[in-house]
């Protein structure tokens, strides 16, 4: 890999999460001034206005707080969405990070996001962060198996764990097609680690806005900013592993694989202002005894279509 | 050059505004919510600028303190009240006016913190840690493992769970009386076990609600039913929104509000609020909890006993309504989603009333006793506060549930009409 | 070689690691001093009687422990992924009997309750 | 000194540092987090050694367990934060011998012991002989693992849920006496039982 490449590399990613982290702004203010009638600000500006105004907005800490890690999470939740995009294969000859274990290390980026996330409401030592602190990591614990069962059915007819071979095995089927259960629950998945929408279980509005209650100003920007990264980063790996990545026909690849990512984020952003948040208790019923057997439904299926 | 640039971007967004809402503040609270020029926040560290709207009673002004000074300074205090206001504020204060749009008047006043320059609004409690500590004890106020009072609060101390007979910790607080989560003045002194509930013990009352002026009207003279079917079926949209909020679907809470603040006879809440969204209402937390029975059924007055199946309603005794083909609408189980149900079915009674009512130009009979949107009201007795009724029902419920609960109810008193008409006479 | 694809996956890691802390610490925000009143966590006027810092009920706790037990097997779940298809029909009922078998636990725990919060 | 050495040298001295700080730091909650740091720089120095599989697996796995344990640790221990400083460690000097020797021992293997040499074949992939060995000699290891796991799973469950199908798991059983054949020491009185029964409906 020669410099040119490997500054190409890191420029492409970061580029694109840029692109993304705004799109997902955009998007999320269109369909919430859809929904609720307001008019008021383009949705172009809106995020940009947004953040210009977290930015000059106080900052806040509370009198006995975990300052280190009320500053550090914000910054790994961000490298870590960052870590996950640059896996995503844009062409089958441009791979920003191209590893042999892909898919083991967004499992793994999963759980660590979910310690992240933890920390975000430990750090304030005040009682309604603690809560939706500990309210989050029952879901984090509970959609973990999903995930890797759900990733480990698109590696079986790749037959490896590499993000590039899994999209090569989509040339003849998309796996939408050939495992229908698997981009539903990933999808599911991906509004968990983003806390996002119905899945938003550690800011909820129930405990007067919960992790993020004592968060003021550029750390409430870097959340609003890591949140949408995450997002983006699980639609293209999303797009990568359900939606044949940058395969598709007359437009170059990676044109394919941003328009996929795009359709996803639309996809997640209406979801998450569409469905309530179910109740975390009736959450962890559901992720054990519905959606985990889905997965493995969804993996005994990929394995029996994968031999015939 | 770029900095001015940057400092015009963040005056184009809505201001975030944390409301504190006071007695006979709802509808100032509603106009903020539809006012473009505004956010209104959950927590005081996401706002700018402090609203105040409606009048603080005596009892709330330490907590008023408080909350002020948790708004990050520096920030903007906003008068939209006749309350005296405070000597620390008093050369700060933007006193607003009733004629305009009031989140337009706070987005000018908050716009001018982006300049740069500090704002005058100086903190009302003095800056010191909650209690002494530095330099008692160990120097960090603790003693040994779980003593004294280490950076100014105690530990808490082990108890019997509830639920798994645990001894664990329990997390004490009181919360109120301007928590987004509690009626408005509500003053709670609570304890929780984890997410459970163990203590639920209501210190103060939350103020009285303030109805709209046509239920007033309806005691002493004919109005329009479908006036006061609509003023009816909006208020019951803003309990539902308030539902739809907490379960994290605040573009549709916001719908509902907007939908409720221009209501037409013949409309359908199923077309106002989403008929897919009211629906899944049922999936968010608590739904089946908060069971309401027996005596406190009749305590419960309104459309929250007819939830539970006690049919009573007021107005059943008006010929007026027994015209229009008027029979209450109940519900069984007196569930928290039963109540949502009801709210949402008695709204949609209301709206199809109205348009009914509105062709056939029907007035209501007054007869001193009005079905308002929270039970019967009379000129002599007005509704009484039941927020005593909580304490028991919420009690080993999660957290996420006993919100839910509690939002389902209406459990304010209602404000009287003499003290409704001394006010307006006032002003 | 890996260890070049590794290098991006650290510059990207690094980059936007420093764009977080630069975010946290350049100049621009308002005011420093955070005086006491402020620190105080917010209760809608009312005020917490301990260190929100607690023994804290986690309702949860037998299904973490399932988890740890279940995440031990994901560890054979990958690279039996990546030889499933070369070995065919005895890759998968060898997955099968041993999925059967901690499915076994599943039931058994979501039986007796275990994915309830205590 | 290559890139690979600094990274490694890097690696290897926060992986020390955070273990060492899991000890002398008064939060249980920081402990853990930085025993999942350390556990992560080992992973990392594991990737330079072209171990990509158990690297990678190692972030998971220990991010997951070290979750738990946090949990766990907030849960059970008196001062979870630290908030009152306190000490991490007993019986100190026993401590300091034992890892004294521990690192000695450890080190003089490394130093000192014959190792075969063994270069690995050119393109060799270590996740698929991995896999295959799975489904071929290590087989019955790989099943008994299962039946291992299947009854840590069932013995948690048993040990743990306070609900079971039969109802309450501590139905009728009385907690031990302060002394031998005394009375039970914090017996729950009937009416707070009865509360808590009544909740439990789901």
């Amino acid at each position: 890999m020669s410099l040119a490449l490997l500054i190409v590399s890191v420029c492409s990613v970061l580029l694109a999460l840029a692109v993304g982290v705004y799109c997902v702004a955009a998007f999320d203010h269109a369909v919430e001034a859809r929904v609720s009638g307001a008019r008021g600000g383009s949705a172009l500006m809106a995020p940009l206005q947004q953040a210009a105004l977290l930015w000059y907005a106080p900052e806040n800490r509370t009198e006995t707080s975990d300052i280190p890690a009320w500053r550090v999470a914000p910054v790994l939740y961000l490298m870590f969405a960052a870590m996950g995009l640059a896996l995503v294969p844009w062409h089958s000859r441009f791979v920003p990070v191209d590893l042999s274990t892909g898919v083991v290390l967004w499992g793994a980026i999963e759980p660590l996001a979910t310690v992240v996330i933890f920390l975000k409401g430990w750090a304030p030592n005040a009682p309604f962060p603690i809560l939706g602190a500990y309210r989050y990591v029952s879901l984090g614990l509970s959609y973990i198996l999903v995930s890797m069962f759900v990733l480990i059915g698109v590696a079986l007819p790749a037959e490896s764990l590499q993000f590039k071979a899994v999209v090569e095995s989509q040339a003849e089927l998309w796996n939408v097609i050939r495992q229908p259960l698997g981009l539903p629950l990933f999808l599911i998945v991906g509004l968990g680690v983003s806390f996002w929408g119905p899945l938003n279980f550690i800011d909820a509005d129930d405990l007067n806005g919960g992790g993020a209650a004592e968060d003021s100003g550029r750390i409430r920007l870097l959340w609003a900013v890591g949140r949408a990264a995450m997002l983006v980063a699980f639609s293209a790996i999303g797009a990568t592993a359900f939606l044949g990545g940058w395969q598709g026909p007359w437009l170059p690849g990676p044109v394919w694989l941003g328009l996929k990512t795009l359709a996803l984020l639309l996809v997640l952003v209406v979801l998450g202002q569409y469905l309530p948040r179910p109740g975390p208790e009736r959450f962890l019923t559901i992720a054990w005894v519905v959606l985990l057997p889905l997965s493995f439904l969804n993996l005994a299926w990929a394995g029996v279509e994968a031999l015939l | 050059m770029a900095v001015n640039w940057l400092r015009k971007l963040a005056s184009g967004a809505p201001v975030p505004v944390f409301p504190i809402v006071g007695r006979a503040g709802e509808s100032a609270l509603q106009a903020l919510y539809l006012s473009p020029a505004v956010t209104v926040t959950r927590s005081p560290r996401h706002a700018r600028a402090l609203a105040v709207l409606g009048v603080i009673g005596q009892r709330d002004r330490e907590a008023f303190r408080r909350v002020h000074d948790q708004v990050p300074a520096p920030r903007v205090t906003f008068w939209f009240s006749d309350t005296a206001i405070p000597e620390a504020l008093r050369s700060s204060v933007v006193i607003g006016e009733a004629s305009t749009d009031i989140g337009a008047q706070i987005a000018r006043a908050a716009k001018a913190l982006y300049g740069g320059q500090p704002s005058g609004d100086v903190d009302m409690c003095p800056d010191e840690p909650p209690a002494p500590w530095k330099g008692v004890g160990d120097g960090h106020g603790g003693e040994g493992m779980m003593g004294g009072k280490p950076y100014g609060r105690p530990m808490a101390m082990p108890e019997d769970d509830l639920r798994d007979g645990l001894q664990l910790d329990p997390l004490a607080f009181s919360i109120g009386p301007f928590s987004p989560l509690l009626p408005p003045g509500m003053v709670v002194e609570c304890k929780l076990h984890g997410d459970v509930v163990a203590q639920w013990e209501l210190v103060g009352r939350p103020y009285e609600r303030t109805l709209a002026p046509v239920f007033y009207q309806a005691l002493e003279e004919p109005v329009a039913i479908a006036d006061l079917e609509l003023a009816r079926a909006a208020s019951h949209l803003r309990g539902l929104a308030e539902a739809l909020q907490l379960a994290g679907l605040g573009a549709y809470a916001n719908r509902l509000r907007r939908g409720a603040a221009r209501l037409t006879p013949g409309q359908s809440v199923d077309k106002i609020g989403g008929s897919g969204v009211l629906r899944a209402l049922r999936w968010s937390a608590g739904t089946e909890k908060g069971v309401v029975e027996g005596d406190a059924r009749v305590r419960l007055r309104g459309p929250g006993a007819r939830a539970a199946g006690y049919p009573g309603d007021a107005r059943q005794n008006d010929p007026a309504y027994a015209a229009l083909g008027f029979k209450p609408v109940t519900q069984g189980g007196g569930t928290c989603v039963a109540r949502w149900k009801q709210w949402i079915e008695e709204a949609d009674q209301a709206l199809k009333l109205a348009e009914a009512a509105a062709r056939s130009q029907t007035m209501s009979s007054p007869s001193g006793l009005v079905e308002s949107p929270l039970g019967p009201l009379t000129k002599s007795s007005p509704l009484p506060d039941c927020s005593d009724l909580i304490d028991s029902l919420v009690v080993g419920l999660e957290w996420s549930e006993a919100i839910a609960v509690l939002s389902s109810f209406d459990l304010p008193a209602v404000r009287d009409l003499d003290s409704t008409r001394a006010r307006e006479d006032a002003s | 070689m890996e260890l070049r694809q590794l290098l991006v996956l650290l510059l990207v890691a690094l980059i936007t690691g420093a764009l977080g802390v630069w975010l946290q610490y350049s100049p621009g925000q308002a005011k420093k001093h955070i005086p006491w009143p402020q620190r105080a966590p917010f209760l809608g006027g009312g005020q917490p009687h301990t260190h929100a810092w607690t023994r804290f009920h986690v309702r949860y706790y037998p299904m973490t422990l399932l988890l740890i037990a279940f995440e031990m097997e994901m560890m054979f779940m990958y690279p039996w992924a990546v030889v499933y298809v070369s070995e065919g029909l005895k890759a998968l009922t060898e997955m099968g009997m041993f999925l059967g078998i901690l499915s076994i636990g599943i039931l058994y725990g979501w039986r007796e309750g275990a994915f309830k919060w205590q | 000194m290559s890139a690979v050495d600094i990274t490694f040298y890097i690696n290897a001295a926060i992986a020390i540092y955070a273990g060492w700080r899991v000890f002398v730091t008064d939060s249980m909650v920081r402990a853990s987090f930085f025993l999942l740091i350390s556990f992560l720089a080992v992973g990392v120095i594991m990737l330079l050694l072209a171990a990509i599989y158990l690297g990678v697996a190692l972030f998971f796995m220990m991010a997951v367990e070290m979750m738990v344990m946090a949990l766990f640790m907030v849960m059970f221990m008196m001062n979870p934060a630290g908030l009152n400083p306190m000490k991490m460690v007993h019986q100190e000097k026993v401590a300091i011998g034992v890892g004294l020797v521990a690192f000695l021992a450890l080190s003089a293997a490394a130093l000192f012991g014959q190792y075969p040499v063994r270069p690995v074949p050119e393109g060799l992939e270590p996740v698929v002989s991995l896999g295959h060995e799975l489904l071929g000699d290590s087989m019955l290891v790989f099943e008994s693992a299962g039946v291992t796991l299947l009854a840590t799973m069932i013995a948690v469950v048993m040990l743990t849920s306070h609900r079971g199908r039969y109802g309450e798991a501590n139905h009728g059983s009385r907690p031990p006496g302060l002394e031998p054949g005394g009375d039970p020491a914090d017996k729950p009185s009937e009416s707070e039982e009865e509360g808590g029964h009544h909740h439990h409906h789901h």
